[in-house]
């Protein structure tokens, strides 16, 4: 076996794949681009047009058009959202990594009565609709006085069936030898823990760190509900708002609004893209 | 004292089959002791309960002079290298090496020592930074045995520890850990289906089949008076050739086939009863010279010419015999063959229960066939052949 | 701030809590308000937070309510005034105006007749609109069409012009519920009954009648393929502007922007009712401010006073100009700011006089009524399946049935 | 591992047996511990504060009658599910729901696998298609109902512009009771793509090589690799890629509201937004609780009859 | 007509390193063609580019006469074992063994009856609706042989089809692979890294080291006349003993160490120069007798006893030689060892180059050291040992 990082050479359509048969599929990889790509790339192009335009049907802009973004930050406090955001996004990600990833060990190397149940109720979670959840948490939520607080905002989604599900699926793949060989060589449970298993499962902390990140970021529902201004409030809020409910909307600010809030996820997609590509498929083998 | 006393140990993982189904053993200290069996027959659940890692499900584990039953393996003192290796993929082999050694408190600078002599010892040294998905299999077992070295536990469980190296660093490994092992005076319990290791390495062996321990002695005992028919197969390759033998006026009937005369000094000598399992080892089987009692012609079946020796494959009834002659043979297939099968080479079982009735003749107290290379005699045979010139 | 608690800010004044729906350019005009209020009062500020949709804003209200961090007023829309009456959570403005000596002769008795139930006022009007009727110009006189219609068979009839004379679809509708109701009321009809919730609660529908003649006039156009749907109010707005249509009914709040983008002429009528009848008027929908019940004496004060400065003409007729509501006080139609707007905008002051010319009475006070989202939503539901060429009575029916039975299980709630 | 989850089975079927030959012992310090626990209890509070607890209140609302404010008032028994199942556009909802799952969650799994499929091997411009087709994955609901809205319009909409710019006809794609679920399900289908193409994709890299060649030395084309290699061997991804999408379908909210709000003509209420708008809109908490409950009942028997239906088909390597 | 026709192959993966550099080789129809080679030397990768899994970067592959660089492997008419058995996890045995017969179009009852047959030979019959999973690593390369045994394609590229078997089991694979080859008349490609099956399989060896062949030639001919010093030591087992020898006055010098004396007999045979690479095979170094005249002392090392041989090392130099001896012969650790070393069993590799300079003596014209096993003085010699009754 060679050691070398090997390239994948036939997988899906064949190495040996005939000169049409490539064309084909080029052709057909370049019209799913564009149509998979085209409602961001045609957003993006509405962002720099002016309104008058679009109501006109004219979406490309003529000229460097700017006022969209202008006005969508003067509309909204945007750099306010978008720190807010990211703190959350972080800190949250952060403590859902740290939570799963204790629930998985707990499942997976540590013996103990009720496991099968425990696991089955967290699984059973994912399917409680969260609307049903919102109000009552909003409620324990301002028990705790952490409404308008990243705290609050943060909270309620620390625990994740996901995560919890797919470091499981990544700490069942660890050899059980190398616990007995850490036991053997003395090591307690949570050095083990430390040690091995989240050096280990690095790959899955990365992939799901990613979608955590996503997923908080572009959380709706809970932090409209748990805040009450604009100190905590997410950029999802922010683009949101910028769509007037009555009326006619400002496309070309809107645009520019989801281009704003989507550009940080896109970016994370795009240097993330290989590690969550690779982490994903652990969730799957059992 | 002895290092481990095992007593009527027994283990189900299930409740019902039982894999191990009454242990007895003792393992003295500094012994290199060898557990051999086909797949499957416990060898490793066995050594695995030696660890720790494995609960009993009756019987005792005396360890040191105290029952270890329910010892936690970190309390046991001893080390052990994993049939699949268990190296930590994101640990460099440095680290691997010396995993565990900080949470015993050894030194730095002992550790380095240490590492620096086990990586040395299994030439490792230019390979300690990189990662073991980065090494090749060999290497990797190699990591493996450097853990178990530095961490100069006094007992040492190996799992097949050679399995995946070539055939050349495989001879060189063996020599290396039993030099090992004879210098720091380890206590090793060694897990093999390698016939060369176990017969080369072990002090004692220990034959496991069906849950229990079929024979327990030393390489030689065991090559030269196997206790049944399952351990006089499991040793030896290629395996020894077994036949349902009989005694008839015309002589000993194999497999109701063959016939090989016996001279009346020969049916002096046989065991008692008129009906076994008989077994000849390949390289017993030798051609009759004009002068043999014993040559039975067969017919060749086959045969493998492989440059220091050919096997010839014949048939006595439905059994397909072995012989193995040293040098090359052309010989074609279909031709006649004249052989001698001397009842004195055969192992002699109780035909039901496949117990050992008489072990081969020719044998000394020790069970060695001959006792010194300075004898002439053994020179005069050993060179005679191609001492000869050729015509 | 509301609630138990009085937070005040550095300088001492006390913080009054004001909860918003506005978005969009609404929400720096209403900033706008707060600013100026904050600027000249040395004893309160207002903080205005944004909460989303007026039923978000109120939901939070539901659960907020009490706890710190409530608001002393919440911006509500005419739909939730029913729950947030049934919450007992808000306070009765009547009360408050006498406490405070409020003058409130100022406000549109229109406005203030929606909000008024049992004689008492539980919102404070704020922010109106009405849906009016939107005219290409340049197509209707094109098509010689001279007068804009006030009945659906003059709208009928224009259609025919138009749709002779150019190939412009005649008229362009989507599914609007608020336009719906109103067009109840402004044929005179109750939207729910006893007497739209204003007699004792609702506890059905009372649409039908009026709902049918619109209903059937939505089909005859749809069968003369005279009739454009749209998907959403933006797709109308843009559909109109591209001459897609030349005729649909929308809000008032909108006119200013549809007059800048359109490039033709742009007319504004009153909405139609059935030949012979006349109009009734329609109902001050649109958003009021709410309250909070149990306010301490202190910034219950300031809330009114906030509640003054909100409505008083001058603020008001800016607030029109720069968001497209009309003005809820009377004294805002006579000033300058105002007669300057209308000026420009002659059209704005078509659909600020439909509502002024409304009559008081129940039927225009409004539907009352808690499950007036779910009632509008069944409305667009039976328009949709009429626009898809459904059954007129089928829809209706399907619609008063779930309507009701929304407001049964409601009802059981606060019985 | 397979052993360590095959030895606590064997352990428990074992405790049932009645003639048992020598009771199975745990590993010496495998005893049963509560150390367990103390790792799972970060997560566990949170799931009882923020999901269990939240969700019997939920259950117990389900059986009252409630003020908007979603104070109890009244028990009322089984009423309001009554209400609900009696209710013509509840079981339209719950058609709706049907429809939407069956459009969504097959053409979603369909077009990630076969562009996962071509994108899988490393060939030139591989990684750009990759980031595309993943890309759906960062954009948010919000902006996905801007960018969306602003193609399907239908009369401003650029979609239908490109379509009759090549001599077609518009369509109504929101607004036509016919399109408006089939226009969601597209956004929807555009929205999860991006996760399952990237689970999928990862998925049939880590296929060994010689799986492939075999295929290749055989002579199978392009079908035959896909439907007896490809598939079979990304089957566990596939079942955690549906049973994903799944539950995300149902739970599929925020399109609706932000587009369709329903319409027209009921053609695009799912269960989950009826509950929302009975929640959040007409404050009937009663009503939506019990939507809650059924929902998740829902969800969890189709989640149980998929995990039946197609665990034999999922072979784990 | 050749089967396969290598002409000057050459393939490098990242366009630097070539790992073929240059192969020229012809493989008959019918052939059982061997690759041996250390590992990463570029068997599979060979097998490979024959299969058509893997491109050429020079040269030419000509398949039944007609140029094979860029025909699609589905067009060569073949099939192969992979190292990694590539059996699919989710289909049972018996959809793994006829997996692509569908493909071919052949009809079910043909398939029906191939499966049978295979499954048959391979022992696999009880075992076909399992998946593959639920098999042991034996039992599953048996499947991977079944499909191929079950295409029937005329060329059958195997990749170390039997690593991952039991001995016992190995050696009755090593038959039934050789004799399906010879029923059916397969062309076969074999890659093995095991010195028995090379040997005894195939027809013809091709050793490939550093990119290139070594040697092409039957197991003897690579056994008894390696082509170089590489060739040398890899092919037999234990390996060659290797040292530099210097032509002296007073003898043979081995490693500046043992002299061994020469007659002048032995001289005058001496290849030209004094100066080369001798290897002697272990089993030709014999105990010295009395008449021994190339006999050398030397001092054991250490001694491994294997039951039917003993080996037994000691020093040479720097160089440990070893001797193979058969039979049980317990040898002291630093005892003194009297061995005759003669340099008629020697090669003579050329001491720069590390080419064949002069075979071992004592072989026929074929490479083979007898001819007839019913030759009595073989019969003499082979037997001579045991039986002389011992003292
Ligand atoms: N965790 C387990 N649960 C149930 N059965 C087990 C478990 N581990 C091993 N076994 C069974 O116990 C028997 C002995 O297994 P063990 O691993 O000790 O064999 P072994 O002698 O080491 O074989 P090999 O030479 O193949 O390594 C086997 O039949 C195996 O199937
Ligand atoms: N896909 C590849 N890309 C780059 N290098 C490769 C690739 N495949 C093989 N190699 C390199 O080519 C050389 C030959 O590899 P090959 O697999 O043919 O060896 P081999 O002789 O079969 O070895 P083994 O006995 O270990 O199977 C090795 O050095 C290997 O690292
Ligand atoms: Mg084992
Ligand atoms: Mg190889």
């Amino acid at each position: 076996m060679p050691f070398t990082k090997r390239k994948t050479r036939v997988a899906g359509i064949g190495r040996r794949t005939s000169r049409t048969g490539l064309i084909a599929m080029y052709a057909v990889l370049i019209v799913a681009a564009v149509v998979v790509g085209f409602p961001v790339l045609f957003s993006f192009s509405l962002s720099f047009t002016p309104l008058s335009d679009i109501i006109n049907g004219i979406y490309i802009p003529t000229s460097l058009y700017l006022e969209n973004y202008v006005n969508a930050f003067e509309a909204q406090p945007f750099a306010q959202f978008i720190v807010n955001s990211f703190v959350v996004g972080i800190v949250g990600t952060a403590l859902q990594i740290v939570f799963s990833m204790l629930a998985a060990y707990a499942l997976v190397f540590i013996p103990f009565g009720g496991k099968r149940i425990i696991f089955l109720v967290i699984m059973a979670t994912m399917m409680i609709p969260a609307e049903v959840l919102v109000v009552t948490n909003f409620q324990t939520i301002r028990a705790m006085g952490l409404i308008d607080t990243y705290a609050g905002l943060i909270l309620p989604g620390v625990a994740t069936t996901f995560g919890i599900f797919l470091y499981r699926q990544n700490m069942m793949q660890i050899p059980g030898e190398l616990k007995e060989a850490s036991d053997v060589a003395g090591l307690s449970r949570f050095q083990f823990f430390i040690r091995v298993v989240v050096p280990m499962v690095k790959n899955t902390t990365v992939t799901l760190a990613i979608y955590f990140f996503l997923v908080t970021w572009n959380a709706y529902l809970w932090p409209l509900i748990s805040t009450t201004n604009d100190t905590a409030r997410t950029v999802q809020i922010g683009l949101r708002t910028l769509n007037s409910s009555e009326g006619m909307s400002d496309f070309g600010m809107m645009a520019a609004g989801a281009v704003i809030t989507s550009i940080p996820t896109l970016a994370l997609i795009f240097f993330g893209q290989k590690r969550l590509q690779e982490g994903m498929t652990k969730g799957a083998l059992k | 004292m002895a290092k481990i006393v095992c007593k009527d140990l027994k283990k189900s993982y299930d409740g019902k089959t039982e894999v191990l189904a009454g242990i007895n053993l003792e393992i003295q200290e500094g012994e290199f002791f060898i557990l051999v069996g086909p797949s499957g027959c416990g060898k490793s659940t066995l050594l695995r309960i030696i660890a720790g890692l494995e609960g009993v499900s009756a019987g005792e584990l005396i360890m040191d002079g105290k029952l270890a039953n329910e010892m936690l393996p970190k309390d046991r003192n001893l080390t052990m290298v994993f049939q699949s290796y268990a190296l930590y993929p994101h640990l460099s082999v440095r680290d691997n090496i010396l995993f565990g050694l900080d949470v015993k408190k050894v030194a730095k600078d002992e550790q380095e020592r240490r590492l620096a002599e086990a990586a040395e010892l299994l030439g490792l040294t230019d390979y300690l930074d990189r990662k073991p998905r980065a090494l090749s299999g060999g290497q990797r077992q190699r990591v493996a045995l450097a853990r178990s070295v530095c961490s100069q536990a006094p007992l040492c469980l190996m799992d097949e520890p050679l399995s995946n190296l070539d055939a050349k660093l495989r001879a060189s490994m063996r020599v290396e850990i039993r030099r090992l092992q004879q210098r720091l005076g380890l206590t090793v319990v060694y897990v093999t289906h390698d016939q060369v290791e176990a017969m080369t390495m072990g002090d004692r062996i220990a034959v496991l089949s069906n849950g229990r321990i079929q024979q327990l002695g030393t390489p030689l005992e065991l090559y030269n008076h196997p206790a049944n028919e399952f351990v006089a197969t499991f040793i030896g390759t290629p395996q020894m050739n077994m036949a349902i033998a009989e005694v008839q006026p015309e002589g000993l009937v194999l497999n109701d086939d063959v016939v090989v005369p016996l001279s009346a000094e020969d049916r002096a000598k046989l065991p008692a009863g008129t009906r076994w399992k008989v077994g000849f080892r390949p390289e017993q089987v030798y051609p009759a010279t004009a002068t043999s009692v014993h040559q039975v012609d067969v017919s060749v079946v086959s045969s493998e010419m492989m440059g220091n020796e050919t096997l010839i494959f014949f048939n006595v009834g439905s059994e397909l015999f072995t012989a193995r002659w040293q040098g090359q043979h052309r010989v074609e297939t279909g031709a006649a063959l004249r052989v001698s099968l001397d009842p004195r080479y055969a192992h002699f079982f109780d035909v039901n229960t496949g117990a050992l009735v008489r072990a081969a003749e020719d044998l000394d107290e020790q069970g060695a066939r001959s006792t010194s290379v300075v004898d002439e005699s053994l020179a005069a045979r050993m060179e005679a052949a191609p001492a000869a010139p050729m015509a | 701030s509301g609630g138990g608690d009085t937070t005040t800010t550095e300088n001492g004044k006390t913080v009054i809590l004001l909860w918003n729906s506005m978005d969009g350019s609404r929400g720096d005009a209403l900033q706008k308000i707060v600013d100026g209020f904050n600027e000249q009062s040395d004893e309160f500020e207002v903080q205005s937070e944004y909460q989303g949709s007026y039923d978000e804003s109120t939901g939070s209200f539901f659960n907020m309510a009490g706890g710190s961090g409530a608001p002393a007023i919440v911006q509500i829309g005419e739909q939730n005034l029913q729950s947030m009456i049934d919450s007992g959570l808000v306070a009765n403005v009547s009360d408050l105006i006498e406490q405070t000596d409020f003058d409130d002769s100022d406000l549109l008795e229109q406005a203030v007749n929606f909000y008024t139930y049992d004689s008492s006022m539980y919102a404070m009007p704020f922010n109106s609109s009405c849906p009016v009727v939107y005219y290409n110009q340049d197509v209707l006189t094109e098509a010689g069409v001279t007068e804009l219609p006030t009945t659906f068979e003059g709208l009928t009839a224009a259609a025919e012009q138009i749709a002779a004379a150019s190939d412009v679809t005649p008229v362009g509708l989507f599914a609007y519920g608020y336009a719906m109701d109103q067009m109840v009321t402004n044929m005179g009809g109750y939207v729910v009954n006893n007497e739209n919730g204003r007699k004792e609660r609702c506890t059905e529908v009372a649409y039908q009648d009026q709902i049918k003649v619109l209903f059937d006039w939505v089909k005859s156009l749809n069968d003369a393929g005279q009739l454009t749907p749209f998907s959403s109010e933006d797709d109308a707005i843009s559909g109109f502007s591209q001459r897609q249509c030349a005729i649909y009914i929308d809000t008032s709040a909108t006119a200013r922007q549809i007059i800048d983008a359109a490039d033709f002429e742009v007319s504004i009528g009153f909405l139609p009712v059935s030949e012979g009848t006349e109009a009734e008027g329609i109902y001050a929908g649109g958003g009021a401010l709410c309250i909070s019940a149990g306010l301490s004496d202190d910034v219950a004060r300031g809330v009114m006073e906030f509640c003054a400065y909100a409505t008083s003409a001058d603020v008001q007729a800016t607030w029109a100009g720069d968001t497209g509501y009309f003005p809820i006080s009377t004294g805002a139609y006579e000033t300058d700011t105002l007669s300057k707007i209308y000026t420009e905008y002659p059209q704005l002051e078509v659909s600020a006089n439909q509502l002024r010319n409304s009559k008081v009475n129940n039927i225009t006070a409004g539907p009352l009524c808690s499950q007036l989202p779910q009632l509008r939503t069944d409305l667009e539901t039976a328009l949709e399946s009429v626009f898809n060429g459904g059954d007129v009575d089928a829809a209706i029916e399907t619609a008063v049935n779930s309507t009701n039975s929304a407001i049964e299980s409601a009802n059981a709630g606060v019985a | 591992m397979a052993l360590r989850s095959k030895r606590s089975l064997a352990g428990a079927e074992a405790a049932g047996a009645a003639a048992v030959a020598v009771p199975p012992k745990e590993a010496p310090g495998g005893k049963r511990s509560l150390a367990g626990w103390v790792y799972l209890l970060p997560s566990i509070a949170i799931f009882a504060i923020f999901v269990i607890y939240p969700f019997a209140r939920t259950i117990i609302t389900s059986f009252f009658a409630t003020t908007p404010a979603g104070g109890l008032t009244q028990f009322i028994g089984l009423s309001n599910f009554i209400t609900l199942f009696t209710d013509p556009l509840y079981t339209q909802a719950i058609a709706n729901t049907l429809i939407y799952v069956v459009l969504t969650v097959p053409l979603t799994i369909v077009i990630a696998l076969l562009l996962a499929v071509l994108t899988a091997q490393d060939l030139p411009g591989m990684g750009i298609f990759r980031t595309i087709f993943s890309a759906t994955m960062g954009i948010s609901v919000a902006a996905a109902a801007v960018f969306w809205n602003l193609l399907f319009n239908a009369n401003s909409g650029v979609l239908n512009r490109i379509i009759e710019f090549f001599g077609g006809e518009g369509v109504g794609w929101l607004i036509d009771q016919n399109f408006a679920l089939v226009s969601v399900s597209i956004i929807s289908i555009w929205m999860n793509l991006g996760m399952a193409y990237l689970i999928l994709l990862g998925a049939i890299k880590s296929i060994d090589d010689s799986y492939y060649e075999s295929v290749d030395i055989v002579g199978g084309g392009f079908w035959y690799r896909l439907r007896r290699v490809t598939v079979p061997l990304i089957s566990p991804s596939l079942f955690f890629v549906l049973t994903v999408t799944l539950i995300s379908a149902f739970q599929s909210f925020g399109l609706i509201d932000m587009l369709t709000q329903g319409g027209p003509n009921n053609a695009t209420v799912l269960l989950i937004y009826r509950l929302y708008r009975d929640a959040f809109v007409n404050f009937r908490i009663g009503s939506a609780s019990a939507q809650g409950v059924i929902l998740f009942i829902v969800i969890f028997a189709i989640s149980y009859i998929q995990n039946k239906l197609t665990e034999s088909k999922v072979t784990y390597q």
